[in-house]
């Protein structure tokens, strides 16, 4: 056996080179793909709403309606405007922290009642990261429905233990003297990040600081882009 | 359950790309699955829900696309209630429709909140309080709870008292409400992962009276 | 790492049945891949031969067959150390035979033994006693380790001094042999899992010097 | 929400019914089974061997030898014959739990000086049981290789959390009084149980009672059964 030292980094470097090449000669199946399997769920899906609909379970009416609603009415957009408004007036951040659903509900945003909401707010040396490690908790009122990097394994396995590392991948490289705090979504309390205000924004109506506002920002995925120079 | 759902700490999966662009369902039946579950007045809570998740077979959890899990979870709990059987679901053809009913509640906003039990707090007294230092108790049940493993065993901090709300652990069992109050604790990140953590990395997690005792 | 391969004390898998009159091979490909590792003198220790089944990513873990798992661990073995290729693999038929040199030792008893390193124990002393408490410290590294998830942070007594032997941490990863005494700890099953557990229960667990510290 | 008291046991019971109701109607794929996946491990198993053998890495012979030696030198009679010996030999059997590799030596029995091996003695009161929770240890010079189920997930997962659960499962029934002591092999100490001598074996021979000695009772996985009456 070999004993010569190689560094930790090094080597992690050279399996998963290792790992990449043969990735596609060695993957047997890629389930999610297959068409066979999204058939599947869709026979399994067809047949399941039929049977309720048939026994008066459920209103086909309120499925589409349902499903309207998350598709144009609920969204980041909501979140956004309460981000924009914070930043606009630093009494109304304060109230957002405290009690984001309340907060929420004084710009007529509804659908707050059933859950607690806080609003979590990044500031100089400190980043806030949301995530559900257990299923995929989400304010679905204020930032509508989650993406699906943030429904999945990867994500809910890594956000909690390596942060930095999950930023980093995003594109986000923390300095280690930045605070980071991780938000587990583990009981009825719904989580979203107030993303610090990008430079040159002075003078930008709450309007367009609300456009500038993306939803991974306030999931805490990444910065709020600084607007495009024109 | 120390389920496959409870991912918190786990490595070697890779990070799905963020795409800003994606639609919100991929596939039509992802649009049934989700908007024929909203639609219905379901019988159970989201404590159980959430429990018809987590008993997926492992193997099966991890290859499932999200929507998948929410298809098998509503067949499970629709048969288990008696509402539908396996087989009106393996032959819906042969089922026969009965006379619609009225409409019922269409405001989207509120379906949700229907299986959100609101907790009856009268009297529910908080065990500890904002700043007290708190140990996860390390138990293991076998049915549902939102104590994530990486906690069990750990210390943190009070930072905030969440209010009174309905125990998972006994409501997605059948077993009662148990309504409690339930805090963020504050976790040193090195107190959760050792050595690998940054020492200045905290992680906030959300729990029940019943999962805390004090830290010695 | 937290790998998928962690799996002592998880639920929702179900046993497969007990066949005593089972082969030890059930497909031939299954026999080739178990042939071919044991008769390979393989650069690699036992330690990184298990580094690379746990870095299967999960989702494929759960689902392979056990020989499935060898046969993708000698695969990217075989690449890392530069011994074949990976269009090598996937063209075979193109691949050269160069000539045959001397048989090599066919004593089939032997040939695992060359995996496993004899540790110099030369200065190596014990930090623990039989009868001492120890505790598990939380670490979790990223890369291969022996010491469970469901251990760390627990307390146990040291049962037996078990010798000293290389480090699997670091000698998985090419870090060194770090030779040191591995002690078998004895933990009641109430501090591993709590009040699920049998009060009369205990768990066994070997244990490396560098994963205990005395018990508080 | 209906607040009824219903059993924890009737609970999980009537959840686990409707599960095996529907097992058939909702498993989208089982992959050991499906013949493109043995299919497939085939090709790339064969294309190992081949460029191994071509590129003079392993002799084909030693192949054959190994896979020889395995299949019909070692196996379960190795360690029978150790818990023959041990039920006739009250010193053999002291020898055997302080060093099995020492005893086994004695018997002429090869292949155990790379890792050191344990016999844990059952006794009225006490039930032992063997298992590798994080990958597939096993005593191969005493017991040859493991069977399917050591190797499964499912036993990994729940020989330590439950062991009275899978004995059960196994159809091994043990009295809450009977102490259960868990081996995880997580370094390189490999273990076999000694299970308890059954009755009515007095006057067999080393051979006889050798023959009684099962694979599953040496890990623990059940009692040694009655030798059948004529």
């Amino acid at each position: 056996m070999d004993d010569k030292k190689v560094s930790r980094r090094e080597f992690l470097a050279k399996t998963s080179a290792a790992a990449s090449v043969t990735a596609g000669a060695t993957h047997v199946h890629s389930h999610e793909a297959a068409d066979d399997v999204q058939s599947e769920y869709s026979l399994r899906a067809r047949a399941l709403v039929s049977v309720l609909t048939k026994k008066n379970l459920i209103d086909p009416a309120t499925l589409d309606q349902v499903v309207d609603y998350y598709e144009t009415k609920v969204g980041p957009h909501i979140g956004a405007r309460l981000v924009a408004r914070s930043w606009l007036d630093p009494d109304f951040k304060d109230r957002l922290v405290a009690d984001a659903g309340a907060a929420a509900a004084e710009l007529g945003i509804s659908g707050t009642l059933s859950s607690e909401f806080r609003a979590v707010a990044n500031e100089p040396g400190v980043h806030n990261l949301v995530v559900c490690t257990l299923c995929s908790c989400y304010p679905w009122p204020l930032l509508g429905l989650p993406p699906t990097w943030y429904k999945d394994t990867a994500y809910r396995a890594k956000a909690v233990i390596d942060p930095r590392g999950v930023l980093r991948e995003f594109g986000l490289t923390l300095d280690d003297d930045v605070e980071v705090r991780v938000w587990d979504s583990t009981a009825e309390v719904r989580y979203m990040v107030i993303p610090e205000r990008p430079d040159h924004t002075n003078g930008l109506s709450e309007e367009a600081l609300a456009a500038l506002v993306t939803r991974d920002a306030m999931i805490g995925a990444e910065r709020v882009p600084e607007p495009v120079q024109r | 359950m120390n389920g496959i759902h409870d991912l918190g700490g786990m490595d070697g999966f890779r990070l799905k790309e963020r795409d800003p662009d994606e639609p919100l369902f991929k596939h039509e039946w992802e649009r049934l699955v989700f908007g024929s579950y909203l639609a219905l007045k379901a019988p159970w809570s989201i404590d159980e829900s959430r429990y018809g998740v987590e008993r997926i077979p492992p193997e099966r959890y991890l290859t499932m696309p999200y929507y998948a899990r929410w298809l098998y979870r509503n067949e499970q709990l629709l048969i288990k209630y008696g509402l539908v059987t396996a087989a009106e679901l393996a032959d819906a053809e042969a089922v026969p429709a009965v006379a619609p009913r009225a409409p019922g509640d269409r405001d989207a906003s509120r379906l949700l909140s229907g299986m959100i039990v609101q907790a009856d707090t009268t009297g529910v007294m908080p065990s500890f309080a904002v700043g007290d230092r708190v140990l996860v108790k390390n138990e293991h049940p076998e049915g549902h709870t939102r104590a994530p493993r990486y906690v069990r065993g750990r210390q943190g901090v009070v930072q905030r008292d969440q209010g009174v709300h309905v125990f998972p652990d006994t409501n997605a069992m059948g077993l009662g409400h148990k309504p409690q109050h339930c805090y963020s604790v504050r976790f040193n990140a090195t107190e959760l992962w050792g050595e690998r953590a940054n020492p200045r990395d905290r992680v906030y997690v959300d729990l029940f009276d019943d999962y805390l005792e004090p830290a010695p």
